[in-house]
């Protein structure tokens, strides 16, 4: 056990709030047309920020899927340019993956786990002890490149954590006609690697067993499988009408206690926070929210020739043509 | 050559009717089911929520949850899945969420779904029909706008349709269930929400290539969403006294070689336009068939007007890609004034 | 327990000698440029021919990789037909998969099992009681549609049985660098159905396992894990030189005793089969597999035009072309 | 644009050796390895076996099983490992043991391999080399014989080269792991063991297409395994007075345009020949190129000499589908009688 220091659980509550705020202000900006979409985090805060507490930046690697805002957040990731993703300015987001130590965003559900791998055997072939953290949803444990990806994380001993955010959905499919047996933690047995089922809502314990995974796994002892128990308070996406396929008083029912309302009470309680900081940390939302906003609105459309870069190293003489046809046809 | 017969819909009082083609598809759907106990539909969130799309809206209720159901989140276990059902005699229509997402389900299409006729000697038939909601044109993010068809149409064993409207989209949807061979049928998803007219009763024909606009300076062959914008361009044309014949190709596997070269044998001149990268694309074929039947009548090489070379864009910078009307007349008028040198 | 009939074990010996013998004699044939290549079963006859014997071919079907032959010779399958596979007559083998219950041979590692699946749940539709055996392999379970298929048939509790012939080797690659943790049978329960270990080397007791599954299944109980544990005697296929990966001694040790010589041992000794039985099958199998190989020689080659049969039900314009073209190119 | 500059192998000493196509490759893969210590090579049985054809033979020998490993047996974890390894700053060159089983790994290598830089806005980039065994001709079964150039070609992101011959086999190889984008290497298998001289010391260009015989009256592009046959039927026509030019595309993405044109500008007739089944063959990429930018001076139609579309057959069927030099010479003789109507 790694007890956290006051300042720590502070930090821990502060991110919370921030993601939360954020995360409702984009529903917000998705309504009044500033985002195109975007797939909101509610209710998974203490997943998220648990785990990314669990993260060393200086070594480790994360690999989200496209939920992971909160990680983001929580990583310090540069927050406009991982936005970029939702707004339609860059897919993936334009946030810089290496200094951050976080990958574009995914959205092919599964991909990301076999990378993570590949990045952890690195590790053990130069002889580091940066940890990969592949983010994975109930949804993508049914896929099989994350099985392929878990058996090749064994069979190497490799240092690799599957942080399942068990969130109950996959869009409109419960978990009870996603996951064979019930369970995406037992998995881990067939692997031959412990798999630790954890109270997602509650942030301490995610973070404990994220410590003690990744620990695990830095040890040279191999990977952990993480399976986050929460729930997807809000719709898939901004798009999503999940009155089609489950009510409100199952929402109620099943969502259980909110995981900030939660926290709160106990560090309250605990005399980790007092009011005076949850003042301090909601007069400091405020103006950090209106800021992504206005940076946000003011984010300059790309420009069209950008689609012909990156695509190789060089242009190829191919796309100087259709760059040029590109210019000519873009005269419209 | 992949002529069916369609039968006649139990609901057709006043045959003519005004529908979207997200509707048209879903009561070729429901018309489907009722019309033959072995057709299933199945895929991610095509039950409870009748998919992202509402292409199967209400089919889950009137048809109970034996014959259209969700999966697990696993496109490959779905078309696996559809192989043994084909092979226990259903006919599966199942569903990939977007047309990117066919891409973990490649094997199973290509190696199993495409041969198992084949392989069999004929013994284990493939009536599947893949829907795979297509293209890009509604600012998608990575993976959800993709242009699949040059994929398909190499793989012998696999029939491949997609229609430009919601007649078509009624109709070529109930002949791809009924075909008994396996076809992926690619739907424009930004048309969806498109409405025209549907006579559910008749087909007026399902096979091949269909002349949309008749003209005779120039021939545009296109299909799926691009069909529209073809039209346009047509019509914009017209107004400069340039009439275009537009031919929607429909079956983009095996390809209505004769229409096409009809009209082209007729017109000297031709324009083949979609979204998917242009090298290798369905595009390539089409000139090359063109150039191959008429090379003596042609008056310019033909030109493909097409997505560049680049991954398909996501969010605004998709328009960059999708050839627009402007870039359509571009390719006309380059191949009109094409003078031998 | 449904104890075999003195009948029963006497079919089971015939159907392993003949499996043994056939598999011999095909690899003598392959030397002898008779067949191109072939995946010898050696060793596995006990976890073939004792798995065939739980298959109810009046309901069941068989979803086999390539190395089931002593699966396919104890089913019945039409033996030339099956072999058409392997002499190069047609891939998959001209049998009828659908007259055995047997599907053509699969040469994607890990594709049959959805198949199985599929089929397993068109039998639950229809309100029939047949049950899908998918044949796979040790490597055949580090695939992702292999994960894939588990997790549907969990999820649906299908009547569906993964028998797992863990003979230890893909080609070169021992159990250690495949399968993470070490058991296959492990995996199971991660999809919450049953995974039972049986010696894929005791015919009596593969048998056994097979029918519990078989039944289970039947019962609406849903899927079985089955692995087999046995022992891959021979090369991967007459082409592969084992000697590169493996020594003499390791296949010695760790081969174990041949399934043949202790089942006859045990037989002889409980009186189910005597040496006048021994000498009967001994007789017929020599004619059986002089039979077999002048009809393997005599098979008339395959017109060139069967290439374009069976691609569609119909041949398409473009393919009547092409078969013109191509009579006129035959010409050579 | 695929120019790189080859590292001067240590082992030259006489610079010109008889190799074939697997030694050449075995040693451009261990002058790799010598080379560069971020060099890594994985795949199903590529480690103690040295691979099934033997490719990557003694290479975990001499460098160990961290730099030259076996995989568990599922190719989409494998080219995913390699995405990793990339972005852990290695130099992945994975293996896929057949053409066919590429498939299951089709989604990581078109959705992540292909557009990791894109994605990451060139933060991320992929110097993968992915080895697959290519083409048919050793009457292998299914899935063991399959061309698969057009679903890569059609991919941007991606490069796709393929040899013809032991020198560029080793020197292509070379400058594929060498170059900073991802490349699908395809090696004709049916090839493996043909000798012919190499020289590791000068690769004499490694970018582009390659003029591998002059000729005046008609051009042939071909690449990979068919590279043989096509000399062949240029031989058989020289005997006739017909002088072809053949022109060896290698790299099959990008293509080499330039050269092709040039080529056919001089020749005014050519016939493209692959493997590959017809319809969205690389074949219709390479005809609508030329008919394009040669439409005056083509004396006839783009012939196009290919595989039929039918799924590619096994055993002794495979000789049916595989491009004859019979085959090739009626393509010939075809062009050089068209005339005009
Ligand atoms: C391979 C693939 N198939 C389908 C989709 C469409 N899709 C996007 S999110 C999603 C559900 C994912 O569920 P889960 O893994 O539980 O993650 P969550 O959305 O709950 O965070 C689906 C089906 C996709 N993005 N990728
Ligand atoms: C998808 C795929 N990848 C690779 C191969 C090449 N291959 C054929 S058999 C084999 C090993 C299979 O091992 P296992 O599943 O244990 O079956 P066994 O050969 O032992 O019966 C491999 C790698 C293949 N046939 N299919
Ligand atoms: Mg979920
Ligand atoms: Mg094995």
């Amino acid at each position: 056990m790694s007890e956290p220091t006051r300042d720590q659980e502070r930090d821990l509550y502060r991110k919370m709030a921030k993601a939360r705020a954020l995360d409702i202000e984009l529903v917000r900006w998705q309504r009044q047309g500033i985002i195109p979409a975007f797939p909101p985090s509610l209710g998974q805060e203490a997943a998220q920020v648990g785990m990314a507490a669990a993260i060393d930046q200086t070594r480790d690697f994360a690999f989200p899927m496209y939920r992971e805002m909160g990680v983001a957040l929580a990583l310090d990731v540069d927050m406009l340019g991982y936005l970029g993703n939702h707004n339609g300015n860059w897919n993936g987001g334009s946030h810089d993956p290496m200094r951050h130590r976080f990958t574009p965003i995914q959205s092919v559900v599964g991909s990301n786990s076999p990378h993570a791998v590949g990045w952890a055997l690195g590790q053990k072939l130069d002889g580091l002890d940066g940890v990969a953290v592949a983010f994975v949803g109930d949804g993508g444990s049914s896929q099989g490149d994350t099985h392929e990806a878990m058996n090749f994380a064994g069979v190497w001993n490799l240092p690799v954590v599957f942080f399942v955010t068990n969130n109950q959905w996959a869009i409109s499919v419960p978990l009870s006609e996603q996951v064979a047996g019930g369970s995406i933690a037992a998995r881990a047995a067939g692997y031959g690697f412990p798999g630790v089922e954890v109270d997602g809502n509650d942030v301490l314990a995610v973070r404990q067993a994220g410590l003690d995974a990744m620990a695990r796994a830095r040890r040279g002892e191999g990977p952990t499988l993480i399976e986050a128990k929460t729930y997807r308070r809000g719709p898939h996406a901004t798009s999503d009408d999940p009155g089609r396929y489950r009510t409100l008083e199952e929402e109620r029912r099943d969502g259980g206690e909110d995981p900030i309302t939660r926290y709160r009470s106990s560090a309250l309680e605990r005399g980790v926070i007092d009011e005076a900081f949850l003042a301090e940390v909601d007069a400091e939302i405020v103006p950090w929210l209106e800021d992504i906003r206005t940076h946000l609105i003011n984010l300059p459309p790309r420009d069209g020739s950008e689609i012909f870069e990156n695509v190789y190293a060089e242009l190829t003489s191919d796309l100087v043509e259709q760059r040029a046809a590109w210019s000519e046809g873009a005269q419209a | 050559m992949t002529d069916t017969q369609v039968i006649q819909p139990s609901t057709a009082e006043t045959s003519i009717e005004l529908l979207s083609v997200q509707q048209a598809l879903n009561r070729a759907l429901a018309d489907e089911l009722a019309a033959d106990p072995r057709v299933l539909i199945f895929g991610e969130d095509v039950g409870t929520l009748g998919g992202v799309f509402r292409v199967t809206d209400g089919l889950q209720a009137r048809f109970g949850k034996e014959r259209v159901f969700d999966t697990p989140l696993a496109e490959a276990g779905i078309l696996g899945t559809a192989v043994g059902l084909a092979i226990a005699g259903f006919k599966p229509v199942p569903e990939v969420q977007f047309d990117g997402f066919s891409y973990p389900a490649f094997d199973q299409i290509v190696s199993q779904v495409a041969r198992y006729r084949y392989r069999s000697r004929g013994r284990m038939t493939m009536p599947i029909t893949l829907r795979v909601p297509s293209y890009g044109g509604i600012r998608a993010p990575e993976l959800h706008g993709e242009s699949t068809e040059t994929f398909w149409a190499h793989v012998a064993g696999l029939k491949v349709v997609s229609p430009s409207n919601a007649h078509d989209a009624y109709h070529l949807l109930r002949a791809a269930i009924q075909d008994p061979d396996p076809v992926i049928f690619m739907e424009p998803k930004s048309r969806y929400w498109q409405k025209s007219e549907v006579d559910v009763a008749n087909s007026g024909g399902t096979s091949g290539a269909k002349i949309v606009r008749p003209g005779k300076h120039l021939t545009i062959i296109s299909w799926g969403a691009m069909l529209g914008r073809a039209v346009q361009a047509a019509e914009a044309a017209a107004e400069d006294g340039v009439e275009i014949e537009v031919v929607d190709l429909r079956w983009l596997s095996p390809i209505d070689t004769q229409t096409i070269v009809e009209s082209v044998g007729r017109t000297r001149r031709a324009v083949v336009v979609h979204e998917a990268a242009r090298t290798a694309g369905l595009g390539a074929e089409v000139s090359a068939r063109i150039t191959e039947h008429c090379f003596d009548t042609l008056r310019a090489p033909v030109e493909r007007v097409t997505g560049y070379d680049v991954p398909t864009p996501s969010g605004p910078l998709e328009d960059e890609q999708i050839p627009s009307v402007h870039r359509i007349l571009l390719g006309v008028q380059k191949v009109l004034e094409y003078r031998r040198g």
